[in-house]
Order: C-alpha cells, then structure tokens, then sequence
C-alpha cells in the first residue's frame, strides 16, 4: 500500500475505474492536457487517450446533460464541475433530470454516472470557490451525495460510486486534497455507500461531520479529551442516502449531540441530522442538539478562517452540551 | 438535393417544400415508396389526429386532465419518423408523439400514460403526454422543463458514436425551446463534437402565446446553426416529404461522421397550446384561416388520390377506423386500475433506501388503519 | 372591503402596486396578453401598456437576470416564473447573484426585486408542476422567501415584498389560487415580513405549517378539538428570514411540535423547525419533534392525494405526539 | 465605416484593423483626439501592464492570494472603455480592470481589494480581482461564475430605455463566456428588446487551457450575432484604435434606439490564465511567439513615436511612474488592517435579521472569550 494525499486517491480510483471499465469516460473544462486545475486528472488523457479522458466547452449544462444522454446509452460518464460553486448552471440537469429520469421514466431510463466536484472553503476563494452546497443535493430524491475525508475512502467511495447504478455526486472537499494522507491499496476495492465510519470511539459527546469538518472535530476531540470528555465522532461520508439507522444509534449512545458542517446554518444538512435525533431520538437527549456551521451569510474571503467552523467552535459547543 | 453549407445565410433561410398545397410535388419528384407505406404515412397523421379529439372529449369530460393536441404538425413528426431507424434514439418533446405510433408503439400503451393507470409505462408518475417507451423504438422519457433533452441527446449520439455505432439522435423541440439553455449548449456540443444528431426545431408560431417572431429577432430558426457551425436547412413543416427528406439527409450526414444538423420545421399549431388553453385570446384569426389552406394531411390525400390511392370515401373510412382504435384504447385504458400505492417509493433508486422504505411502509400502515386519502379533481389549468 | 380568491388578491396587490409606482414593472413567459397561465397578471398589460407588463422570451435565465440589471438600475421588477418546477434554469441568477450582490458588493449594488412563482400539488401536475421547492432557497442567505396562505396575506405580504430592500422569492400556493376567500382591503397595505400569524390559539399541541398545508392543519386541528386535543397552528407565511423567537415560544407553549410541509423531507424545510427547536427548546418538549411531509421521491400524479399530506395524516402525527 | 448588416457573413467575420503592428494607421485615420488623451490611453495600458507586474510579485512572495495577467489585451480594454460615457454601465469580467484605470478608478482602491483590507469596497469578500465600484463610474460588482453580468446587462439597459435615457451598458467577457447559458439568455432579450447594450467578447485564445477553436465550432465568435438578430463585427483586439471606433458605433448604434451590437475583439492571452497557471503546459510556443509580434502597446508607442509623441526614454519614464504609482498603491494597500469581523455579518440584508445577528454577536463573545481564529495560507490553486 502506498501513502498517498486525497486528491492523489481520486486520481488513483479515477485510473482504476477506467482501466477496468472501456466504457468509463472521464470529461469536463480543463480536464485533459491540463488535468484539471486541481491536478485531479493529471495524466488520464495521455493514458486513455482524448477519447476518454478530455475537455468540454464551458457549459456545465451541456457537460452534466451530456453525461446523462451517454449514460443512458451505455456509458459510464464521470463529470467533473470545476469548482462546486459553479454546479448551479447545471441544476436544473441534475435536480429535473438526472434526479427524476428513473422515477418518472417508470424505470425505463436511468442515469448512472458521477458528477466530481470540489467543495469547501479554506483556500481563500471568496464566495465563489469556497461554497459546501451539500443541501441543496440532499433534498433532491433521486441523486446521492458522498463525501469523504481520507484518501482511503476518497478511492473506495469514487470506485463503489462509479459502479453504482444511480447518479451520484461525489464532493472533494478541496480543503483536504494536499493536507491529508493516508494509506491506499493499489487494486480495486469499494467503500459501501449509505455506511458511515465510527472515526473515533467515545462515550460523552456525539459529534457528526463529514468532509473537511473531519480533522476539525478530530483536533477539538483531542483537546476535549485533554479535558477529560469522551468524544465519539461519525464521519457520515454517505449523506444521502443516509445510514439514519447508525446516526439515531450513535446518538442515543451518548445522549448528547453536536453536528459540524462548513455550509450555512439555516435548511442545511446538520439541521437534518438535528431534525432526525429530535424525531427518533428525544426520549435520549441530555441536553440541546448543537450545531456548528457556517454562518448564514455568503462566503467571505479575508475573514473566512472566523467563516469556518475551527477546533475553537466545536469544542465550545462540545462542552456546552456536556455540561448541560 | 438542399445540403446548403452552413455559411450562406440565404441558402439557410430558403424554405424547402416538395408537396405543395395543391397536392403536387416539385421537379416530378417521387418518394420511391411502395403503396403500404405511403399509406402508413397517411395512418400515421390520421391516427395522431383521432388521438387528439378522441382526448380532448375525455378532457372535456374530466376523465383525464390534460392533453396537448398536434392538429397541423402531423407531418412533421410522420415525416421526420419515417427517415429514422428502429435503432434511433428520439429524444421527444411533449408535441411529438405521431413519431411513436409512426414506429408502431400501441395506442393502447399511450392511453395507459394518458390515464396515468397501473399498465402506464411510466406507473402513473407523469402527466399525460410525457410518454417513455424503449420499445418498438427508444423514444426517451419525456420531460417537462423544455431543452433538456437536447444536451442528453448530444450524449447518447457521443456514447453510440464512441462505439463506432451509426445510430443518430433525433432532438425535438419548439420555436420556444430554441430559447432555453439547453439549446445553447447541445449545439455548443455537437457543433465541436461533431454529434450524430438531428435537431428538429418544430416551428409551431407560437410558444404558449408567444409569437415566434417575439421569441427571437433572428432572421428564422435555421439560422441559429451558424452560431455553433451547425448545418442548418429550413423546411415546410406541412410537407410531410420534405420533412423525410430533409431528416434523410440529416441522419445520413450524421452518420456519415459530418456531425449534426439543425432543421427548422416551419409549421403552425391550429388549436390551443393544450386542452386547458383557449388561443383565440392572442392567435390573430386570419393567421389561422391563412394556415387552414396549408393542412399537412389534405395536400397529402391529394397526393394520394393522384395515384388513385385515395377518395372521400377512403378517408373517411380510415377517419373512422383511426377513431376506432383509439376509442378501443381509451376505453381499455379507462377501465384499468391505477397504479398501485407502492409505485410512489420505487424507482427513486434501482434499490429502495432504508428512509423512503420506512416512508412507504408507514403509508401502508396509514391507509389501512385510517383509509385511502381522498382523491382531488385533477383539472389542470394549463 | 370585498371577498377575493388568494389568485384575485394577487392580482390586487400588483395592481395597486403598479399604480402606486411607475418603476414597478410586472413581466414573465405569456403574462401579457394571455394574463399568465393562471391568469395572476390578468388585466396588467391593459391598464399598464407593453412597457410595464409584459412576455418575455423562454428563458429563466433572461428573466431572473435582466430583473437583477433593472433592480440595479432602478427599477422595481417582479419577474414570473411559471411554475416553480421551471425556475431551475435561472438557479444560478438567483443564487449566485440576486442572493449574493449587495454583500459580495459591499453593499455598493442591490437587487431589490420579486419573483413570483406558483409551486406545490394539489392540480394533477405529476413531477414537473408540483415541486414544493422553498428548502433551496432557504439555504440561500440574501435571499427572502415568502408564502402567503390567505388572500389578506397574498396581498399584504406581496405589497410588502415589493417595498423590501432586498430581493424575495414570493411563492403562491396554486392549489389555494380559487379555493380559499377572504376579505381584502381595497387600499394599499402591507403585512410585515419576517412575522408569524397564529391561525389558532391552542395548548396541546403545536403545528407548524404554511401555504397549502394550512387549510389542511385547519381541518385537522378541528377534527382533533372533536377528539378533545387542543392544536395551536403558526402559519410561518416568511420562511427567511424566519421569526425564530416566534417559533421557539409556540414550541415551548404546549412542548408538543409537529410540522408540515409538502416537500420532501430530507434535508427540508420542516427539518429545520425541528431543528431550532432541539437547538433552543428541546427541555421544554414532552414528545418527539415530528414531521408529517412529502415523501423523499420526486412526486407522482395520479396518487399524488397519498403523497400530499392530508388531514388523515396530520391527526395522526398530532395524537401521536399528544399520547406520548 | 464597419456598420455591417447583420445578415452577411463576411462582413461579420472580416477583421477590421486601424493599426497596424508597424504603427501605421489605414486609410491616414486619424482618432481626431488631443495629445493629451492619446497619452491618457498610453497611460492606461501601462498601468494595466504595471498593476499585473507589481500582483505578480505580491503573489509570489505570498502576499496576495492570486491576480489575472492582462499582457497583450490591454488595448481591448482601453479602446472600449474610451468610448463610453461616465453614465454609462460597465458589467465587466475579471479581466478588464483596465477599464476602470481608464476612467479615473484609483489604482490604491484597487489595490484594497487585491488585498481584502478594511477599505476595500468590496469589504474584503471576494477573491482579488472582483472589484466593485460606483465611482467616477459604475463598474458593476463582477462576479466569478461566467456570464451571469450578461443578462443583467440587458436589463440596466432596458431600465435606461425605459426611462428615455441613453446610457448604454457594456457587458463583457471571454470567448469561453460565450458557452454559457448567460450569453444565450442576454443575446435572445437583447435581440428582441433592441436593448441598448454593447456586448464586448474578448477572444483571447484560451479559457484556461480551452483554444477558442475548440470552444464552438462557429466560424470566429462574431458570427453568433446572427443567432440572435444581433448586429457583430470582428475587431483587431490588439489595436487600440479599432476597438474605440468599433465601441463608438456600437454605443452611438446603441443610444440611437437601434438595439445592441455584439464585438468580437480578436486578442491574445500572453500570460496564463491567472498567477496560479502555467500556459506552456497547454500553449504552442509558436502561438505566443506570433502574437508577441502584434504587442498592442508596441504598435501604439511607434504611433506615439511617429507624431513625436514617445521615444524610448519617455516609454521607460512611464513605466517606472506606473511602477511606482502602483507600488506605492500596493504599499498602502498592504498596510491597510483586515475587515472587522463584523463585516462577516453585514449587507446580506439592508437590515441585518435576528437570525445572523445572533449568530455574529455568537462569534464576536467567542473570540473575547477564546481569541481569534487562525489565518490560513491563503494560497489560490487556479
Ligand atoms: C423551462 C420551462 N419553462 C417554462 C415552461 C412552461 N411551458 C410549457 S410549454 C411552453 C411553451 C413552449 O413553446 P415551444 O417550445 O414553441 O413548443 P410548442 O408548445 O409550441 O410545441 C412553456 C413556456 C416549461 N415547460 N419549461
Ligand atoms: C460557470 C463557470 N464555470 C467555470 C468557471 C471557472 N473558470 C473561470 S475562468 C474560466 C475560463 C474563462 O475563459 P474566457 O471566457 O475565455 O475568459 P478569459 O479567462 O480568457 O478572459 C473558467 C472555466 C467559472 N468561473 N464559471
Ligand atoms: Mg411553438
Ligand atoms: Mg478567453
């Protein structure tokens, strides 16, 4: 195995999956003789040719339509959108059509493909190379949305999304592409979909997170631990569709819950990790459902280090609930 | 015969009819048909016809709630069908559904859709006319936010084009739909990628009560292919042989690897944008009267009857054998139970996730214990 | 004062806008001369001339953008979208620059504008003229989303968003537009944003609710004062900003919450009302925080009365939280 | 001179020269402008030119975050921005800062805003380079997402006509703009509302590392005018005085009432596409070698030379009086304190809702009580 850097895994899987599969293409602005503007792709066009791996006008409407058209004939597209913020001209693709095809085709269409795209803040990227638009994904039946946090799952979620027989969108957060390594296998393996993964074992406080909000809650974990609260923390890594059955489990366990995510509070994704504890899980709760998000404001830039939910935030508010 | 380049605004904007008014055709031209099928042609446009009344009596008495009616534009879709293969992929709008009975898909199957019962290919999910069928032909499912079939069909013509296959994709779409995003970036796309697709831009006059000449200040439909290096022919939309023609020609250019073509089908829609729409509000009438001499069906019975194929008598029968087989179907589909509650929670994934089970099975649990939600009336305003 | 349908009053409130500014400016697919297709804008052109009302060509895009350009340049657009199901293509205009131009700015240009829309089911729409969207821009600071429920509302909460300073998403309940009647001043009026109305005063359980779902909360909490429970029903008519304080003390009121919505769950609107509730509440709840809603997939036609909430189902979620 | 119909695609796609990389002009044009402005548009461009070296070296010694190179399309910007009025509109890219030299925008506030700092009036929320300002002209908040400024060009148009005005507004962008769904909605509304608007489209040869020949298929990007009903010309991007006699027509074309012009100015990207880019990865050198032979301000000096203007001693002297106005910006700037926190929480609304202000007075108790947050990098990857 072999320690590699998240986006390193990316492009890993990205290679695993098109070498094992002719009909996986891989396609977007910028992608092909450039790699893509975080190097993500690097190297896929000179392996796979320009038939396989290259760059597309800027539309992300015509890129994302496209991919649907080819999967469902027969293909396996992965869509890169350069940066999550600008998936918006591509909406109405994937929420009315991608989303839906299925449902309203009564099964005689389908559309399984990936849409990569990079995520977060963290880069000073300023309002518009900085967004966790999660949510808005989230509340679309249809679609699935992964995230992971280490180069582990980064490969294995990517491969066992690639396979997966409905859309899916596979966030990076862009945050965490250099500053985490890990351990990689070098052959084809999957993470399943819709499982979460126990990052840390504890018994006062349970934290939620995923993506770029991991190493944060892991660092307020230890200072918490220094202080003598036992913190478990989730890494959901799948959140739709979610593993509700694990988060309801892992909330009861301690009776106190606390969720981070970099997005905007309000009708975000900790909102419904809140919603689903205080439905199925109230009887259990020792003290207030936290949350620990972005503000409801855009993405600043100068500023975005108070923007983003740090150690700081989260163990104020860890402590908060344990001494409730 | 018309394969202008896509440089010549002139040759672009010149409009193509073989079948005149009159019946004629232009240059001794001949379709080189046998008799059955140009008999199937005429079927076809009489079917699509006996369709649209035999729905519009059900809308009008609350028994489905919407249809849209294609009376003028026949020739258009039985045109362009018939120069397509059975291995075709149609990326349809909601006014195209003559291409499917064109290629044989059963008008029972269609009235199920427009009855959204349980034998509905779509289970009931979508409104009526937003058909889906993979089979005699991939006719794909319809949607309703216009122009988003276009990029699609730009991907499944790029997907069969990889893999060396000569099928095209026929992209159906309005003089409205040309506004949309999605027409932007599919002729974006093929133009570069040199996509075997047919763009069909069924220029109907109007896009609800839009006249064509608000929706843009082109010179014409046609003419949008030079903004993306697109071929482009502008054809007479009630000419049902120029419309095969010119589709021919397209498809064969497209799979000849030349890349894509964008025909403007000038024609015009003489009733309602739907049932629930009254156009005499923003149609002018002496537009509709001048149109009325341009039927697409009457200059075929002409045509018809100049080879001895056709007389009133003729006709008529086939009005009634049309009408026939719809009401049959009607009925058939009329009496068919709807779709089962289960159908609300499949499909949204190829496998049921755990919460929208948990949803279904509480819904289930509901119903028996406090009984069936009441159903509303199911008139559709537009 | 005359009794109007909630779509008369729509029209009441753009016309007494339009005559009270001449910078108002009403415009959209087909609400010229055909009156839009519900028929909101009837009369508009004729009294206002084609400079003030008026078609625009098919494009979400042209209209939400060119309403940005003339709220910069002084003018006071409302800008329809014919269905809310269609309002994906100009997802980017909305989200990206109506919501984020004045901060992004510094407060130097403003968007100062409209967008009406009818959304949710209730008229057999199947997938594409029924979404219940709001979740989406709820998530979207800058923006503010109105939804009015009766046709005193419709109307004052329209004046008052077209006076607002910033830009609001004002959606109208189409399954309301003829079936509710209620009394409408002639004159100018506004009700005030960012404000809750209790439709009735109750001690037993709290129901959150708006648009379409009151009428149906309505009927339910009648049904369930027969079986002797006394609902207390908030109609939260601005969804963002919300009136938290409002909400926080009706839920603390009876200790019992349930909300409503017709969209789907996940990631939703009424998640969020859960979870202010667990986050500033949660001692003073008695029972789980639940959600009666749209099902999590995309909505259907010929059974969309299963998938609709119904008063069937929200006595249910009532007694339930009433006998835990 | 260049006022070609919209329907004849020749003279759409001629490229119209003034001139030439000798510093010969055609036909013995003369711009007909005092010393003083030709040196004001001398100016300009030199200051384009010093503000890109100085943001080079502020970022690659880690003190801003990123900057956009504009070496070899200064004159696009000047030539344009010189024929419009201060009342005008200017809906910009990121790449056209130029724009706002020319009109008296002081190079320190743009400097704030490369740096974020307290005084920038974008109040440190945006990434370098997306400047906003009101004043001496309004040159509306640029925005990253591609072609969103489009269509609100049309509209501040329209707003002006309706009121009888006639400002005109400039909307610009890149050839890689002209993909997105903004150019399509913006081109459509601007055809049909004669709108008053100039759309500039700035073909430098690349989006990123995207040719322009490989964006669309289109003969060049003026030609797209025809879809849309929309007056096009092609320009030499590389020749100041073009570029203003172009603009000049278009707006006074504009302001007469007869609707909008779309101008293809054919440039080149000298540098990469940002300071975080490297273009020999994607860029013949051949390419950049050609086009270094038609540097715009190249041409203008032996212009400046031939009327006694310039020579090489007063060239370097400006220079350095760029360099040091900018670096003394830059020092300014750079001394400047961040954004208060509060900032993070203000202009979302006109008035700040409970909701965030709970939120910030959150924050603000938490740094008392904790400290600051910690500063990342800052480092910009594209
Ligand atoms: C994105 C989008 N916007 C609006 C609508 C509502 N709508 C349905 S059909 C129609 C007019 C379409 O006109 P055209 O493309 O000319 O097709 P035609 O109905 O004439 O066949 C409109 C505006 C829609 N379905 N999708
Ligand atoms: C909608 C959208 N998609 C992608 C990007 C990322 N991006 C930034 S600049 C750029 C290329 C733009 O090229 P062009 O329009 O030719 O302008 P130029 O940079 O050459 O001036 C891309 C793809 C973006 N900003 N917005
Ligand atoms: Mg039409
Ligand atoms: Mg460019």
């Amino acid at each position: 195995m072999a320690i590699q850097t998240l986006i390193g895994a990316v492009n890993d899987g990205l290679r695993t999956a098109m070498r094992a599969d002719e009909s996986v293409l891989m396609f977007g602005e910028d992608v092909g003789l450039k790699g893509g503007v975080f190097l993500a792709t690097g190297g896929l066009q000179e392996e796979f040719g320009k038939e396989r791996c290259f760059d597309t006008p800027l539309s992300e409407d015509g890129i994302i339509g496209a991919a649907i058209g080819m999967a469902m004939n027969g293909m396996k597209p992965i869509a890169e959108i350069q940066f999550q913020d600008f998936i918006f001209p591509a909406f109405d693709q994937i929420v009315s059509e991608a989303a839906k095809l299925r449902y309203r085709s009564g099964g005689q269409y389908t559309a399984p493909m990936v849409i990569r795209t990079p995520y977060g803040g963290g880069i000073r990227g300023g309002l518009y190379h900085s967004q966790s638009g999660e949510a808005y994904f989230c509340h679309t039946p249809g679609m699935k949305v992964v995230i992971p946090s280490t180069p582990y799952d980064a490969k294995g979620l990517l491969l066992a999304s690639i396979a997966d027989p409905d859309p899916v969108l596979f966030m990076e957060p862009k945050a965490l592409y250099r500053s985490v390594k890990g351990e990689v296998p070098e052959d084809y393996y999957t993470v399943d979909l819709s499982t979460t993964r126990t990052v840390l074992e504890g018994e006062d406080v349970t934290v939620f997170c995923y993506g770029a909000m991991v190493p944060v809650v892991e660092k307020a974990a230890a200072q918490a631990a220094e202080k003598g609260i036992s913190v478990h923390v989730v890494d959901l890594r799948t959140l739709l569709p979610l593993d509700e059955d694990g988060v309801i489990e892992a909330a009861k366990k301690t009776g106190r819950v606390v969720t981070v995510t970099e997005a905007p509070r309000f009708c975000g994704y900790a909102g419904e990790i809140s919603a689903i504890v205080a439905e199925n899980a109230i009887e259990y709760m020792e003290a207030p459902v936290l949350r620990v998000t972005g503000f409801d404001t855009p993405f600043p830039n100068t500023l975005e280090h108070h923007y983003l939910p740090d150690a700081r935030r989260v163990i104020d508010a860890i402590e908060k609930v344990y001494s409730f | 015969m018309m394969q202008p380049s896509t440089t010549d605004p002139a040759k672009i904007t010149a409009m193509h009819t073989i079948l005149n008014s009159a019946g004629e055709t232009t240059d001794g031209y001949d379709p080189g048909l046998p008799d059955e099928e140009l008999l199937h042609y005429y079927r076809s446009m009489k079917l699509v016809r006996a369709f649209d009344d035999i729905c519009l009596k059900l809308q009008r008495s609350g028994r489905i709630g919407f249809s849209i009616p294609n009376l003028g534009i026949e020739a258009c879709q039985i045109g362009a069908a018939s120069a397509l293969r059975k291995d075709d992929w149609f990326f349809p709008s909601y006014r195209d559904f003559g291409m499917a009975l064109y290629h044989g898909v059963k008008a029972v199957d269609m009235m199920h859709n427009m009855f959204g019962n349980a034998h509905d290919s779509a289970k009931g999910r979508q409104m009526p006319v937003h058909f889906s069928f993979t089979d005699p032909i991939k006719f794909a499912s319809i949607s309703s936010p216009l122009g988003t079939q276009l990029p699609q069909a730009v991907g499944a013509a790029h997907a069969a084009k990889l893999r060396g296959e000569d099928t095209v994709a026929l992209a159906s779409f309005g003089d409205g739909g040309t506004s949309t995003l999605g027409f932007h970036s599919a002729l974006t796309f093929a133009g570069v990628w040199k996509s075997p697709v047919v763009f069909l831009c069924q220029n109907n006059g109007y896009a609800i009560s839009l006249p064509a000449h608000e929706q843009t200040a082109s010179d014409g439909y046609a003419i949008k292919g030079m903004a993306y290096g697109v071929r482009a022919v502008t054809v007479d939309g009630n000419d049902v042989f120029a419309m095969r023609e010119a589709t021919l020609e397209a498809a064969a250019y497209a799979r000849a690897g030349d890349g894509p073509t964008l025909i403007e089908a000038v024609t015009f829609r003489m009733g309602g944008h739907s049932t629930s729409d009254d156009p005499s509000t923003y149609v002018p009438k002496e537009v509709v009267d001048e149109w009325a001499q341009k039927d697409p069906i009457d200059r075929f019975e002409k045509f018809l009857a100049a080879r001895g194929l056709w007389d009133a008598a003729k006709g008529e029968a086939t009005t009634a054998e049309c009408l026939a087989e719809i009401d049959a179907a009607a009925k058939e589909a009329a009496a068919t139970a709807p779709p089962k509650l289960e159908t609300i929670f499949s499909d949204v994934y190829e496998e049921i996730p755990a919460h929208i089970r948990k949803q279904g099975e509480a819904s289930f649990e509901l119903q028996k214990r406090l009984g069936e939600a009441a159903a509303g009336d199911g008139a559709f305003p537009l």
